[in-house]
């Protein structure tokens, strides 16, 4: 208790700096931070699936995202200040935000006794999907067609990026081109941290069927060594109109799509799975989803086009 | 107080402090951060949800979790959408302010 | 002598222990670090948390008995790599930016 | 036999939290950014490896133990990477002064 208490303490902190600093920099490393501290908090919350989430998207790529923008607009922090709302403004944010918290921590401590919980229905049912991890059976099986729309979410929020690009760098390269390292450390660390990544990320997507882990997790590790090899220059990103990147990206939704309307004819419903098969189906839409996945988020970090195709 | 009420007190006062940022930052990046701040609350008080589930062998409700995963994906993706709107933004007036243009010469 | 049961449960109390000291330094360290001045120092405090977070995720899989935990500092180091090194490629970029 | 692992698993893993003490001290009293950095490398090389060395003891298998000495290494090389580039961006943040 006295551990829970000083990292709930500790996340508060990080949190109130994240909002009190001066410095964009600082505070995008306060959010890193607050990250970081929520996947503890996930994992004494014995949600060991939503730390890894936590630590790979909510820190990790979140973080990443937010670091490149704040350099790119460090121009600009100054300008700003005069745009601060006035005193009256702030001292009635303070109240209503105050209000709402008490709202909430009302809630939390009214919240009903016994709790509800489908925890014994996805445990009973475990079984049929072939899975040993539970959430893995929610997001696969249980409520598949939330995770099959989530997929397309990712697609439809990539569209908006792009379409952002000017018209004569439509279907150009995403980002701008990374300076090459001076001294090479950059370019050894890459070389020896990307493979292993990788491996890391088939592992975390592998055992996500019977442990903590993941499409999800493993994608997003996946999409981070991909970004990390571009900023040391190992390799670039392919322009945004390549055919065979098109194709990486819609796979994973597409194959979904279709075994779930296959679900009519096998199994009688939208993504059903007969149970012989189940786990085989899923795993069969888990590949080509983790693959798009990981494509996906590792392009909505690169942004819009913003280097004309040659 | 059991650990999971803790946490739920501690999620209720994330969100209240991420919406504090958000109303009176006046830059749109911190306003983005803010915004994932209160996310980051939210969830937590999902956690305390699936935690307070446990049962049947299980130590959480797993349907939570699943829908905090699912949450934490897709404020992801509204978050880099946004911060490409912002740099587009920055790009296209060389400002990264949300005032109306007639505000300024 | 203790019996195995308890002694299992004591070493578990103080790897919890533990892991909040860690945490407690690392918390110490990132007060002071977060102040500034430079870029250097805040990427430091990145670099710091990273760290103590490993160590603590680490101490918690064996205290709580939750091999999973293991998972999350895995990822946590490869991830603070990943971070820290955006950081100092964006601090390289301004540098540029202003040349 | 099992007493004597978890005597070595105490004694290593209060070492390594020194270590994370030693480092934080340091952080906190060294006047410019080089030595600072030189204290958070303690923290990290040493303090972590030694906390890795005592789980090592509760390990239950050889994957497990992998796993360890494998986030250990990440941290190491990250670290030790991190630590140089980071030295560089000192140094050139105090040329523009």
């Amino acid at each position: 208790m006295a551990f829970d208490i000083g990292l709930a303490i500790l996340v508060l902190g990080v949190a109130a700096w994240t909002i009190a600093a001066r410095d964009t920099f600082a505070a995008v490393i306060g959010f890193v931070a607050y990250g970081l501290l929520l996947a503890l908090v996930w994992v004494r919350l014995a949600a060991p699936d939503v730390a890894l989430t936590e630590a790979a998207l909510g820190s990790g790529l979140t973080g990443g995202l937010l670091l490149g923008a704040s350099t790119r607009l460090a121009r600009t922090q100054g300008s700003a200040a005069i745009d601060k709302p006035s005193a009256i403004i702030r001292r009635a944010a303070a109240v209503l935000c105050t209000l709402v918290s008490a709202g909430l921590g009302a809630i939390v401590l009214l919240l009903p006794e016994p709790a509800p919980t489908l925890a014994p229905q996805a445990a009973a049912n475990l079984a049929a999907t072939g899975l040993g991890n539970p959430v893995t059976a929610v997001l696969m099986a249980y409520r598949a067609i939330d995770t099959l729309l989530e997929t397309v979410v990712l697609l439809l929020a990539l569209v908006g990026i792009w379409s952002l690009a000017p018209d004569q760098l439509w279907g150009g390269l995403p980002g701008r081109r990374y300076p090459v390292d001076r001294d090479g450390v950059l370019t050894f660390v890459a070389q020896l941290l990307v493979p292993v990544g990788i491996l890391v990320g088939i592992y975390i997507f592998w055992v996500g069927s019977i442990a903590p882990g993941g499409e999800f997790q493993g994608a997003t590790i996946l999409a981070a060594m991909w970004i990390f090899a571009t900023m040391a220059r190992l390799a670039d990103s392919p322009a945004v109109s390549r055919r065979w990147l098109r194709l990486v990206l819609v796979v994973g939704p597409a194959v979904f799509f279709a075994i779930g309307l296959a679900g009519f004819a096998i199994a009688g419903g939208f993504l059903a799975y007969p149970e012989a098969h189940a786990k085989l189906l899923i795993l069969t839409i888990e590949v080509p989803v983790t693959l798009s996945i990981a494509a996906t988020l590792a392009l909505l970090v690169g942004g819009p086009p913003e280097r004309a195709l040659r | 107080m059991t650990d999971a009420t803790l946490y739920g007190l501690c999620g209720a006062a994330l969100v209240g402090l991420g919406l504090f940022g958000l109303i009176v930052h006046p830059q749109p990046l911190r306003k983005i951060l803010a915004f994932n701040l209160i996310g980051g609350g939210a969830f937590l008080l999902f956690g305390v949800v699936a935690r307070r589930g446990a049962s049947a062998g299980l130590d959480g409700d797993p349907v939570p979790q699943a829908l905090v995963i699912t949450g934490l994906v897709v404020a992801f993706a509204a978050t880099a959408l946004a911060v490409a709107l912002l740099l587009r933004l920055f790009q296209e007036t060389g400002r990264a302010t949300l005032r109306s243009d007639d505000s300024q010469p | 002598m203790l019996r195995s049961s308890e002694r299992r449960a004591a070493v578990a109390d103080f790897l919890l222990a533990a892991a909040g000291f860690v945490l407690a330094m690392v918390a110490l360290g990132l007060i002071r670090i977060l102040w500034g001045p430079g870029d250097a120092d805040r990427i430091m405090a990145a670099q710091l948390l990273g760290t103590g977070g490993i160590a603590a995720l680490l101490l918690l899989a064996r205290a709580m008995s939750m091999p999973a935990a293991v998972d999350v500092a895995l990822i946590l180091a490869l991830l603070a790599a990943f971070i820290s090194v955006a950081f100092v490629k964006g601090a390289d970029r301004s540098e540029m930016d202003r040349a | 036999m099992s007493l004597a692992l978890d005597v070595l698993t105490i004694l290593s893993v209060s070492t390594g939290a020194f270590f994370f003490l030693a480092g934080t001290v340091g952080l906190l009293r060294f006047p410019d950014a080089f030595s600072r950095l030189h204290a958070l490398t303690k923290a990290d090389n040493l303090g972590l490896g030694l906390v890795v060395l005592g789980l090592l003891f509760q390990a239950g298998g050889l994957l497990a133990a992998l796993k360890l000495v494998g986030a250990w290494l990440l941290a190491l090389l990250a670290g030790a990477t991190i630590t140089q580039l980071i030295a560089r961006t000192a140094r050139t943040d105090r040329s523009t002064m």
